[in-house]
Order: structure tokens, then sequence, then C-alpha cells
């Protein structure tokens, strides 16, 4: 049980330190990629289901593909993914202030007195999560719809280019 | 309304599947080895050799005068001339070599033989395990039989065996013409 | 399971039988992984099998709808003559497949370019777990099995985004490119045509979606989600995405031979090639069949006294009838252009299936409705249908005439 | 430890680098990498904190996820498409070169 979650946390933390430290953008990104997963398997080991395959399917499937677009469509040729480092003092600034929130969080962790259940897992059906959500938690869906209908919008104004380029034809 | 002309398409193709299932007809193709389509008589690809009679090399048409070789664009003719015991240039070919594998089909050496003795083949099944050897032709393999001509380009065939009768008969009676007047003394003319 | 008599005939429960004889032979411990492997190892034999011939099926098939014979010539290896109407090709093409010389560029991305196609077919393979193949054929029974096969169906384009990158050749680019764009357009209308199932059956498990469609003791009319107005729209819209996601004609663009070479494919020889073909193959049988379990009642037989039959058999027909009418859409089409195909995406097929969900929810709200009032019921779904494809259609053509060729007849 | 604080440690791990990759790197696209990240980080917490609850609520953590799930889905939609508007707009993404509110 515990082997588990260590390799799934050396999986996530590893692909994402990499990742976050490679040069070449596409790379970056797939190894994120497997962070993701990684971090699905990680609700599977909790027991959370929907949440896993939710996870592929929002972040795999749909974060990942804007995110590689967006990296082919700002780049002028194949040398531009290489981005040349940050300079030396930010890196350091960067990564102190990690490793600072880092030593705080985890004094935090292990000083607190933290209760666990010694049970299984609480198993919660698919059914459950819609009754959940229509009911007690209706109101947060509907906020939840109108930021992604204005997210959605948001985005296609931002990213429409200005000029109209004539009409294309109709399929 | 949308969507009208997939269903359109749809049935057009369904039509043809099911179609070409009961109608022979409908099928495009032809099955090569066993079938094959009937080649026009225009169609040529390389060279070979006209003989006579029956046997191959003796009775080849051609003198060896290297005329064909001479105008070759890419030079895929190689003729060496059979010589006698002294020397003597026989008029018959000893070497007559060509090298499909760099012929272009122009059909120069056709045009211009003056014995026509060298035609335009058909066959066009001639793969060869080596390039070289397999593609280089002999004489025996390029000497085919009058009759093969006539069967493979009925028309033009037709026209060069009259032709050929024709310029026989005359040289035939001139010489007949001559052996009166004066006995044949001269060197008889080309053989035809 | 007490089920009547005739569902529970000797075939019908042959492979389960089969399987536990087999993991009769372990020890306890052992059962459970010896039987998952069992499933893996059937599956990839069955779907190998089904994908080698689908593939002369799919040959054959273009050829006769395109007049020629398809191919009918390759015979046995030591009998010379014998032709068997072609079926030993797929075999043949094996054999010539995996004897081909691997080729890699030299400017390629090596790891990425030796990842992609293994995971490209990972994935497609990963979706057949969920799928309920017969009573009691499925692999892993989730409670959310719908959601983990969109999941691992959605990842298979990012291998094929890895493809294009790692092969470092423009075409490829191109092509991976158009397959994000497929596939953001396209994830949308697939995911919105399942909800209105999910809706009605309340839930995300596939073999319970089944289940929602079994027939009535006696009844003669399949009880299935395609018979209903939101079905049949659902099951449209679904069959179209389902080509965009398996990359197929008319949605082939990332390959799109013509215009790339071969898209992401341009730089794979060899095995590397074939476990692409394998992939596309695999992505097939795997939407086929999750849209025979949504919409056509998965493995449930179309009439009561049909259900002697075993119900892998019934699976089996449906996913094939569907890959078969994706060969003769195949065969029909021609390939779209990048803007038509993002056009119809978001124009047409998305406003369609949010339509389609008001007229489930509506369906669902009038289900005590009988008599009479079960012919207002389908009039008013069916006006829900008709009038919206009707006005979204013509705004999506407005302006194209029936086109005029000036110089061909 | 028990395994509760092992998965706090995991996430808080996965956070900081998330933190310190936003902060070291000048390509707004890894910053915005980040960012997602760090959500995924606290989305970690609530599973670990719903998985070990002493007293089980049924669904609130999963619940949570899926909303926070969501709004970074419309994060990074937003997000990217002001990357691509810097870039339309001054030919590269690096960051510090975006530092003009007017264009």
């Amino acid at each position: 049980m515990t082997a588990a979650l260590i390799l799934i946390a050396l999986l996530i933390l590893g692909s994402t330190a990499v990742a976050m430290s490679l040069r070449n953008l596409i790379h970056s990104a797939l190894l994120l990629v497997l962070s993701w997963m990684g971090i699905a398997a990680f609700y599977l080991w909790a027991g959370a289901e929907f949440v896993a395959f939710a996870q592929v399917l929002v972040y795999a499937g749909a974060v990942s593909m804007i995110v590689l677009f967006a990296v082919l469509l700002t780049r002028r040729s194949r040398a531009d993914l290489s981005i040349a480092p940050a300079s030396l003092r930010r890196a350091v600034a960067g990564v102190l202030a990690g490793g600072a929130t880092a030593g705080v969080l985890t004094l935090a962790v292990l000083r607190t007195n933290l209760q666990i259940a010694p049970s299984a897992a609480p198993t919660v059906t698919v059914q459950q999560l819609g009754l959940e959500l229509i009911g007690p938690q209706v109101a947060s869906v509907l906020v939840v719809g109108v930021i992604l209908t204005v997210a959605l919008l948001g985005a296609v104004v931002l990213a429409a280019s200005d000029r109209n380029d004539g009409k294309e034809d109709a399929p | 309304m949308l969507g009208t002309g997939i269903i359109k398409g749809l049935a057009v193709t369904a039509k043809n599947f099911v179609g070409s299932f009961y109608d022979p007809a409908r099928l495009v193709t032809v099955e090569y080895p066993e079938k094959q389509i009937p080649i026009p008589e225009n169609y040529r690809n390389f060279p070979f050799l006209v003989h006579e009679g029956d046997d191959p090399i003796a009775t080849l048409r051609c003198v060896a005068c290297k005329i064909c070789e001479n105008e070759c664009p890419p030079q895929c003719i190689y003729i060496v001339a059979e010589r006698d015991e002294k020397g003597k240039v026989l008029k018959k070919p000893k070497i007559f070599d060509i090298d499909i594998a760099v012929c272009m089909s122009c059909q120069i050496c056709v045009e211009v033989c003056p014995f026509d003795a060298i035609k335009m083949d058909q066959h066009f099944e001639i793969a060869a395990g080596n390039r070289f050897e397999g593609l280089l032709l002999h004489r025996e393999q390029l000497a085919k039989p009058n009759s093969y001509y006539q069967k493979i380009h009925p028309t033009e065939a037709a026209e060069v065996d009259a032709m050929l009768t024709a310029m026989k008969a005359r040289q035939a009676a001139e010489k007949s013409a001559k052996a009166k007047p004066a006995p044949a003394t001269q060197t008889p003319p080309p053989a035809a | 399971m007490n089920a009547p008599a005739n569902t529970n005939s000797l075939l019908e429960r042959a492979p389960v039988m089969i399987r536990d004889w087999i993991i009769g032979f372990f020890p306890e411990s052992l059962r459970w992984p010896v039987g998952a492997l069992l499933a893996i190892a059937a599956m990839l034999a069955v779907f190998g099998l089904v994908f080698a011939f689908l593939t002369l099926a799919e040959r054959k098939l273009l050829g006769r709808a395109q007049n020629r014979p398809g191919p009918n010539r390759s015979g046995l290896p030591f009998f010379r003559g014998t032709k068997l109407f072609g079926l030993t090709q797929p075999f043949a093409d094996a054999v010539k497949m995996l004897t081909k010389e691997d080729i890699v560029p030299r400017a390629a991305d090596h790891l990425l370019h030796f990842l992609a196609p293994v995971l490209v077919v990972a994935f497609a393979l990963m979706t057949f777990a969920v799928i309920p193949y017969g009573r009691q054929l499925v692999a892993v029974d989730i409670d959310a099995g719908v959601l983990y096969f969109f999941a691992a169906g959605a990842a298979t384009e990012l291998a094929i985004f890895m493809a294009g990158w790692a092969s470092h050749n423009k075409y490829s680019l191109i092509g991976a490119m158009r397959a994000l764009a497929q596939l953001i357009s396209y994830e949308l209308p697939l995911l919105l045509s399942v909800v209105p199932v999910v809706m009605l059956a309340g839930t995300l498990s596939p073999t319970k979606i089944v289940e929602a469609q079994a027939n009535v003791p006696g009844g003669l009319i399949p009880h299935w989600h395609v018979f209903t107005p939101w079905g049949a729209v659902g099951f449209a819209i679904f069959m179209v995405a389902a080509l965009a996601e398996a990359n197929r004609s008319p949605f082939d663009l990332p390959e799109g031979e013509s215009e790339l070479v071969a898209g992401h494919l341009t730089e794979y020889s060899g095995f590397k090639y074939a476990l692409f073909f394998m992939a596309e193959y695999f992505g097939m049988i795997g939407l086929t069949g999750m849209g025979a379990t949504l919409f056509l009642g998965g493995w449930q037989a179309p009439c009561a006294f049909l259900e002697f039959i075993p119900s892998y058999l019934w699976f089996g027909v449906k996913m094939l009838s569907l890959i078969l009418f994706m060969m003769w859409i195949r065969a029909t089409l021609l390939r779209l252009r990048i803007d038509q195909l993002t056009r119809l995406a978001w124009k047409f097929l998305v406003p369609l299936a949010l339509i389609n969900l008001g007229t489930a929810a509506f369906w669902s709200r009038t289900d005590s409705w009988s008599g009479p009032l079960q012919f207002v019921r389908w009039a008013i779904a069916l006006a829900l249908i008709v009038v919206p494809f009707v006005v979204i259609g013509r705004r999506l053509t407005a302006g194209l005439a029936p086109r005029t060729y000036r110089y061909a007849t | 430890m028990n395994t509760l604080q092992l998965c706090l440690l995991i996430s808080s791990a996965l956070f900081c680098i998330g933190l310190a990759g936003a902060l070291s790197r000048t390509n707004t696209i890894l910053v915005l990498l980040g960012i997602e990240l760090m959500l995924n980080a606290a989305n970690l917490n609530f599973i670990a904190f719903w998985r070990f609850n002493p007293a089980p609520l049924p669904a609130t953590g999963v619940i949570f996820v899926i909303f926070a799930i969501a709004v970074a889905a419309a994060e990074a939609a937003v997000g990217l498409a002001l990357v691509i508007a810097i870039y339309r707009h001054q030919q590269n993404i690096r960051l510090q070169d975006a530092t003009r509110l007017k264009g």
C-alpha cells in the first residue's frame, strides 16, 4: 500500500522536476502529461476513480492538447523551442522560494498531529456523486458552468485574430 | 437538405459494390498473368532481329553493316562482323548485342536499317534476376522468324514483305536482262 | 444470475467456463492475476485476428465499391496455385511488415519516435478493458467505465502528436497539428452525444447501460437507445465523431496522403508502421464497440426469442456491421478540408448535441405518458430534432448552391 | 509519520516544484504549467484528506476536486489564449518582455 504510494510519488515528483528544468518545451509538456497521469494514479490509489478518469480526460486529453498547440503556435522555428535558461539570479531566487516554502510546509505537516481513520477507503459511487452535484451543490455546478462558458468565450475573443481573412467556403 | 448528398453517395457505392459481384463486365481490372489485354498492333518496346528460314543464326537478314550501331542514340547496340579464315569480312554478324537496360525504344535502328533486318518487338515480360547479363540480349535471343514479325505487326510486315518480293523480282529481272548482253562478272547484289 | 433457461446455454457460458477451468489449476492467491492475464491474452488473440481480417475486408470492400476484385491472389506457402480468395493476405502482409527495415531519421527525437507507436497501441488496447462483450464477458467492470473509455481514447491523440513531432519532418508536424485540432474539435460532440445515454440510464457503467436496454420478456421490438428520438440523433453524432476520433475517412486529415505524404506516419516503416496501422483498427474496434454498447443494446439480442444465440455473437455482429459501415463511408466520401472539419464540429454537431440533451430530458420527464399521449410525446421529440437539424443545416450550407461544373459533365 | 502525512508531503513537494518552476522560468507557457501543478497539488490534498478523514463524509473531497479540475481547465484555456495573444503582439513569449499594459 505505502510502497505503491511511494512509487507513484516518485513518478509524479520525478517527472515534474525534470519537466520544469528541461529546455525543450515539447519534452516538458509531454513529461507533465506523465506527471498528470501519475496524479491520476494517486487518485486511483486513494479510491477516487471518477476523479482519476476525469483527471486523465481533462489533463491528458484536453489541457495537454491546448498546451502543445500553444507551444507549436508560438514559435518561429524548431530551434525556438530550446528556450534560453533564465538568468542565474532568477533561477536561484525561484529555487530558494520553492525550497523555503517546502521547508515550511514539511515542518507544518510533520509537527501537526493528524489523526487518520484506520478503516478502508470511503467508497463513492458515480450515482452518489451525481446526486450530490445536483442536490446540495447545484449552485456551485451552475457557477462552474458560467465560469466555463465565460472562459470559452474569453479564450475565443483573446485568441481570435482581428483581421478577417474573407469568407471561407463552408462544407 | 443537409445529408441527402451523403445518402446518394452511399447508394452509388452500394450499387457498385453489389453490381461488381453480379456483373463481371463492371470489373475494370484484368487478372494479368491469366488474362491479358490484347496488345495494340503499333505497340513496341525493344528491337529484335528478323531471320528467314529454319536456322535462326544462318538466315539472319542482318549483314552487319553497323548503320544501326552508329545511329543508336544511347549506344546500346554492339556489332562485330563475321570474318572467314582469310580475314575477309562476311556479310553477317558474329556478335550482335543489344543492352535493353540502355535501349530507349526510339525505333531509330529500325528506321535506318536498309535491309529490314531489325524490327521492334512486343514481348514485355523481360524481367531478369541480373540487370547486367540478364538484360544484355545476344543474337541467339534476338533472332526471331519472319512469321513472328508477321504475327505481331501484320500490316507493317505485309508492306515490308511486298517491298522485299518486289525488289527481289526487280533484281531477278535486272539479272536476267544483264545476263543476256554480258555474262555475270560483277559481284551479285547484296543478299536481301 | 437467475436468467431464463435459453440465456444460460452451454455456448453462452463457454468462455467463462474455460476461464474458470484454467485458473482452477492455480493456487488461490494466483487466481486473480492469472484470470486477468487470460482476459488480456484472449482479447489480444481475438482482436488481433479481427484486425488482420478487417484489413483484408476493408481492401476487398473498397475494391468492390470501385469495381475491382481486391486482393485475391495470396495462397499458401508450399502450395503454388492455391488462391483461397486472398484469405491469407493478412499473414503475407504481416511477414512483409516484420521483415522490412526499420528506418529512423537521423534528426529524429529517438526516444519519442520509438515511444509513439508503442503508446498508441497501448492506449487503444486500454479502451478494450471496459467494453462488455457478452453477458458476463467484461474484463474490468468499473463504475465509471464510460469515463475511463473516453479518457484512454483521448490519450491516443497524444501519441499521434508524439509521432508527428518526433519525426522531424514538416509533413509529420502538420499531420500532428491537424490531429490535435481534430481531437479538440470532436472530443466535445463525442462526449455530448454520450451524455443523454448516461442521463437516461442513470449510470456510467457500460454493463448497467447494456442492462438498461434489455428486452421486455417476449417483446418483439428491441428496446435499444437508438430506437428513441434522442438515441437516434445521439448515435448519428457519435458515429460522425467516432470517425473523426479514429482518424478515418472522411476525417483522415492527419494522414491526408494526397497532401501530406502520410502525415504523422511519413517517417515510420516496418514494424512501427504496422503498430500504427493496428492502433487505427483497434481504435475503430473500440469506438464501434462502445457505440454498440451505448446505443445498439450491446450484447442484447434484438428480440427475446433470439436470445438462444450467444450474447457475444450478437455483440460481434453489431460491432462488425458498424465497422463495415465505416468502411462503406470511406468508400464514398471525400476528405474534408481542415476549416470544413472544425466548422462541422463547432457549428453543427455541438449545437445539435446540446439540443439533443434537451430532447433527452424531455423524453425522460414524459416517461409516464401512455396511450394517445405516446404519439404526442413522439411528435414533440421528433420536432425537437428535425427543426434544429433543418435550421442549423441550412445555416451550415447557406450560400452553397449545388456546384455547377463548367467543363465536366 | 502516517500515510496521510506522507501524502501531504508529496503534495507539498509538488506544490513547491510548481512554485519554483513558475518563479524561475521565463517562458509564459511553462509559468502557466507551474501554476497548474500548484492547483494539482491542492487537489492531492483534498483527496488525501477525504481518504483518511476519521469521520468520513461521503463525497466532499471528490466534489471539491471535480470543481477544481473544471476551474483549472478554464484557467488553462484562458491562459493559453493569453499566451497566443502575447505572441501575436510581440512575436515571442518571454515573460520579461511583456511589460507594457498598453499595446
